[in-house]
């Protein structure tokens, strides 16, 4: 774990603490737990954490030879097996380490905000594992799109508050969490879903998630003796990308690709303040957002576009501001994976390899297949999740593009009806 | 003007409504309204897509001004075009302040504010910590910077806003949204107390919704009251009941005028004045 | 694993080879790859099973310390939890290793049949991973109310074949995957899945999935330094229970625990052939299914009953020869929980330890909550799979029945339908 | 009477059908048509509910059979109220045998059979590594029991089959339930060249649906043919239109004496013939 600048709020011009000034006592005594359990494992805290993510969780998750896609492109390509995580993606590790610290820090209510729902099913099932009440704000509209997830959020025992504000989505929700954090700090922690937001953040959560690129690295090793030529993740806010990346980032020779979602176009529709894609990294510019400056999908005056991707998990018009530090310092290289391609990779991958990879994780397989000549001899694709949450989304939008790739599927419409 | 100003004498009514709610012509009349009906100042609210600090209501009537085409030229425009006579804040998201002009930083929107008439600011998510760049350019053009004051903010944070908190000191009741008004009354005077040797005027807001309320607050000693959500709910339901514009700015007057007598009877009542 | 017996097709008066003449052959071809490849390692058959079940399956899985069921119960509960394996459950165990033994043998298809779709979808995934062609019987009518396992599978690049015949369920499937069996056995493996069918097949199964107790055996034995008192698990076909009882079966001091399905009732339907539960080895009696003698659920002509459970994985008229044989000697017990108590305590593993199980697994942590004062002080149960399959089926079912510990579901109503 | 008098004198024609497909009275009517035309046994199903060695159209008409009542009494009261005059070879699986009567084991199940004139079994799912039980009970009630071999079958298996076989050898003729015509009669000649030395009738089936078909069969050294499914697909499509019982006992005697024909030209095409 790097905690050279564990007291900077900043990466580069990148961070930061913009919040109301209610909050700010909370994030100084988050930092603060941050710094004491986190970085210093006082009372145990990460021995507890680690211990739970193995037990819990099911780590270390499996660094997987990909026999099919090594023929494939010709090189030797390397599946960072998140998908096996309980809860089907990497959003656990960054869930249960907020849950245990909140727990350490003696706060008795846990808050989250989710869009697609991936996030709120992950802090219900650590709020349950550890006992915590827990409250889950979705935008009304999510909840009506992702009922699988609302059911296994409220299974697990949380809470599911509509936001009614809006057009009720992501947006809204952070923003009602936030408020809703604002009126309870004193006992309540707030479990933010990706490496956004105000300092502490960024930080912490990419520390919990970086236990990926920590047993990457040594799986790697241990498999090849080398390290290997690129890393390859797909990065919404960012916090699979930066726990596959973390422990990569001081070996220079790593190549390291955050693989956006290029949506339908890269091009916007100022008048709309609609982007059709959340390609952050690669045509986002700076600014401020959800307590942190980063780099952000906005129109002229500043105003936050509407994102768009296949990928629910993607679709974010922000981005962490560390992965924005990274790419102007060239460290990082922001790539992306439109739709189409996305899906061509899911399928792929399903019938490659018999993994079902998430429709966020699809993207990081379609760049491989896109610029394999660019990548070097042993490449580590983080497989961020599982795609059961998407099949329903696969089905209407291979439907609609009658891709070679798709497998036929009239057995259903013979069987009636054409959804799941 | 200089906001401070806007405390002299008696204490000050602060309304806050968000400007182009429900669309540009209504809400020129409606801030105008508040300005006869005796606000000493006004906050304006610049719509900004993520208003992380608001409740449900101001959220609402972000929305609304939005999704009426309120741009930030446009929040330009109706400034210049307003008619009242009092100081306007512009309360607004640090990223429409940053991303203005051609050059980065603060100081293109800075500019242009002076040059509209604008007299201050009040950003809710830029913590003293952030607000350097902009501190200075307020400096330069000579408008004042609005700090919140928290019930939760630590000594360490007071001191740090303390330098950089001009016009006045505005003081969160509680961290509550609504509640029992004894809380509310607590609250605010242990934070009056904490800062009572500042030499901004404080103005006390949240939750703010009669004259009797701005009386009592007035009372504890604040310099001034700020009312927000009050006012805007008058706004939501005028429009959602498709009431005519002048009966729904007859009500925003009426309430203003009620919450500046509060605060007047307030002043009255506090034991030891200490400003004439 | 246990070899003493691996050329006995019986086990006392279980078991046996009961199969048309024309698969006799390929049982008996399969008989000698299973003693070459799997008993005795031949080309490192079992190192590749085993390397690929830690770098595909995921494997070993943890065995975690239930905190909260631990405390209620006040007796140390470990969970093994399969739900962790790639797929979402102990299948793949098995799945993997057929397939990979018939690459083993030369063949150069798959066969499988498949009811609910767990046994499907793992199969798929294994003949994906390792690239050969697959086919899988599905009754037409749980084609229909499978629908996200069908499309699972066929993402995965396998074919789903409907059998129109009769009901259009399990028993149809595995018939006709039997005749298609007999009609190319010659380039053809089929993949059973369970311990069920003629021998080798229960005791191939059976070692495929002796992993898990091997592991879980070791993993009680490093945290606690002894052997727990109970082992439990639910049973349908068995083969998660053989998995989890196998390497306990000489430690005498181990209870085991077999769960059944009670369904609604106990009580058959002589007149239509229906049984409104799936308690084979506590209800049934000895006959012939599916080329084996066991514990069948038949009428008194012999005729086979339509068994029930709210769990389509337990819903099988018949059970593994092995486990039927165990529960005759003494050394494992029958039990059964039913519907209602299977749905709560799927509720309970929810909300208290933050894992959603499959209905199945369900019934065994049923049998804990009511039977705990019974069982031992360190109890093991095997979690076999996880639930995301059966949300729809929980909903469904728990609004039917309006349980106490069932959560609020209004909001999904509020939002616009009932159902998933 | 002992089923290998059935094939005395001339190649045997065996029909298959599933009593009580698709009802009880109908499928009496359609047995007794076989005899008539010419049959010199029948093989009688008694329908079993997991039928695992079935092809479709079998599989369908023990659902048909099942679904209009039939159970294993009732099989023994349709025998004993067949009015035909040829031995009668029971064709079920083993789970009916087994669970028959009070006491464990087929010995009730064969008593009973004997008792209503049932000649000799055929169990698609009875190895002969299992058979022992079966077979001492038809030894002590004097009924045969026949057994299948394969184009598969391993030359160790024909070995214990032919310990165990009496009354006739079931040849199949092929894996596949349908195909080209040479392959059958390839796949067939071998594996009657394999048992030619057996000194039990050789009866091939799988696939059997014409009187050309059976002549072939029967020249290339078969001693009589067992023809099922394209029996049971004319009771299935008299059955799904509607036809009249009459009728479609005519249509099946029809094909009976077809097939039986067929069967004698074979036998006279041989090149030494090895019967008399
Ligand atoms: C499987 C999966 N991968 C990736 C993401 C994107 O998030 P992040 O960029 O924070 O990893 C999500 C978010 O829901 C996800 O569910
Ligand atoms: C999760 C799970 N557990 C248990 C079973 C029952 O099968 P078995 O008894 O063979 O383990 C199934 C079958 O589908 C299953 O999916």
């Amino acid at each position: 774990m790097s905690t050279d600048d564990a007291h900077d709020p900043k990466f580069g011009e990148y961070g930061g603490q913009y919040v109301p000034e209610a909050l700010m006592p909370a994030i100084e005594e988050l930092a603060d737990a941050y710094e004491r359990y986190v970085l210093h494992n006082e009372d145990g805290f990460m021995d507890e954490f680690r211990s739970r993510l193995a037990d819990f969780g099911g780590r270390p998750t499996p660094l997987q030879y990909a026999d099919q896609l090594s023929e494939r492109y010709d090189t030797d390509i390397y599946l960072k097996r998140e998908d096996l995580l309980h809860g089907g993606a990497h959003k656990l590790n960054n869930a249960l380490g907020q849950v245990l610290l909140a727990k350490y820090m003696g706060k008795e209510r846990i808050i989250a905000e989710t869009g697609a729902g991936q996030h709120g099913t992950a802090t219900a099932m650590a709020a349950a594992h550890l006992d915590m009440p827990c409250e889950i704000y979705m935008g009304e509209t999510d909840i009506a799109r992702q009922r699988p997830n609302v059911f296994r959020m409220k299974i697990n025992g949380s809470e599911v508050v509509p936001v009614t504000v809006g057009r009720g989505t992501l947006k809204e929700a952070i923003s009602e969490t936030m408020r809703e954090w604002a009126t309870t700090v004193e006992n309540t922690h707030y479990v933010i879903g990706s490496v956004v937001g105000p300092h502490p953040f960024p930080k912490m959560v990419r520390d919990f998630h970086a236990v990926i690129s920590e047993e990457a690295r040594e799986q790697i090793l241990e498999q090849t003796g080398e390290l290997p030529s690129d890393v390859v993740a797909c990065a919404g806010g960012g916090s699979n990308t930066m726990g596959a990346f973390a422990e990569f980032i001081a070996d220079a020779d790593v190549a390291l690709h955050a693989v956006e979602a290029g949506g339908s176009a890269l091009t916007v529709d100022e008048e709309e303040g609609v982007a059709p894609n959340s390609a952050t990294l690669s045509t986002g510019d700076e600014g401020v957002l959800h307590g942190a400056r980063t780099k952000l999908l906005q129109d002229s005056d500043g105003q936050i576009m509407e994102s768009h991707s296949v990928s629910a998990g993607l679709d974010y018009a922000g981005v962490g501001p560390e992965l924005a530090h990274l790419v102007d310092e060239g460290r990082v290289t922001p790539v992306n994976v439109d739709d189409d391609l996305a899906l061509e990779a899911f399928h792929r991958l399903s019938q490659d390899e018999g993994i079902i990879p998430a429709l966020e994780t699809a993207h990081a397989f379609g760049y491989v297949e896109k610029y394999h000549d660019d990548l070097g001899d042993s490449v580590v694709v983080n497989v961020s999740g599982r795609g059961d949450k998407d099949l329903e989304t696969v089905i209407e939008e291979t439907t609609k593009r009658d891709l070679d790739i798709a497998p036929d599927m009239s057995i259903l419409q013979q069987m009636g009806g054409s959804g799941l | 003007m200089g906001l401070e100003a806007a405390f002299t004498d008696e204490p000050a009514f602060v309304p806050y409504l968000a400007a182009g709610d429900p669309n540009y012509e209504d809400s020129l009349a409606y801030v105008e309204a508040l300005a006869e009906g005796g606000a000493d100042a006004i906050e304006l609210g610049l719509p900004f897509s993520e208003p992380i600090a608001e409740g449900t209501t101001i959220q609402n009537a972000i929305v609304r001004a939005l999704e009426s085409g309120m741009t930030v030229e446009r929040y330009f425009d109706f400034v210049s075009e307003l008619d009242v006579n009092v100081p306007l804040v512009c309360m607004t998201y640090y990223n429409l302040i940053y991303q203005y002009g051609s050059s980065e930083g603060p100081r293109d929107f800075v500019a242009r504010s002076a040059e509209v008439g604008i007299d201050g600011f009040v950003v809710p998510d830029l913590p003293a910590e952030e607000a350097g760049p902009l501190r200075e350019a307020c400096d330069e053009f000579g408008l004042d910077l609005v700090f919140i004051v928290a019930p939760t903010t630590t000594p360490e944070r007071l001191e740090r806003m303390r330098e950089h908190v001009s016009g006045y000191v505005y003081v969160q009741a509680r961290l509550g949204v609504t509640g029992a008004r004894d809380d509310v009354d607590d609250a605010t005077e242990e934070s009056l107390t904490r800062i009572a040797d500042w030499d901004v005027p404080k103005a006390v807001g949240f939750g703010i919704k009669t004259g009797e309320h701005a009386e009592r607050i007035v009372s504890a000693g604040a310099d001034g009251v700020i009312v927000g959500s009050a006012l805007v709910d008058i706004v939501a339901e005028g429009y959602e009941d498709g009431d005519p514009t002048d009966e729904i700015a007859a009500r925003l007057e009426a309430l203003a005028r009620e919450l500046k007598q509060g605060a007047l009877r307030g002043a009255q009542e506090r034991p030891q004045p200490e400003r004439t």
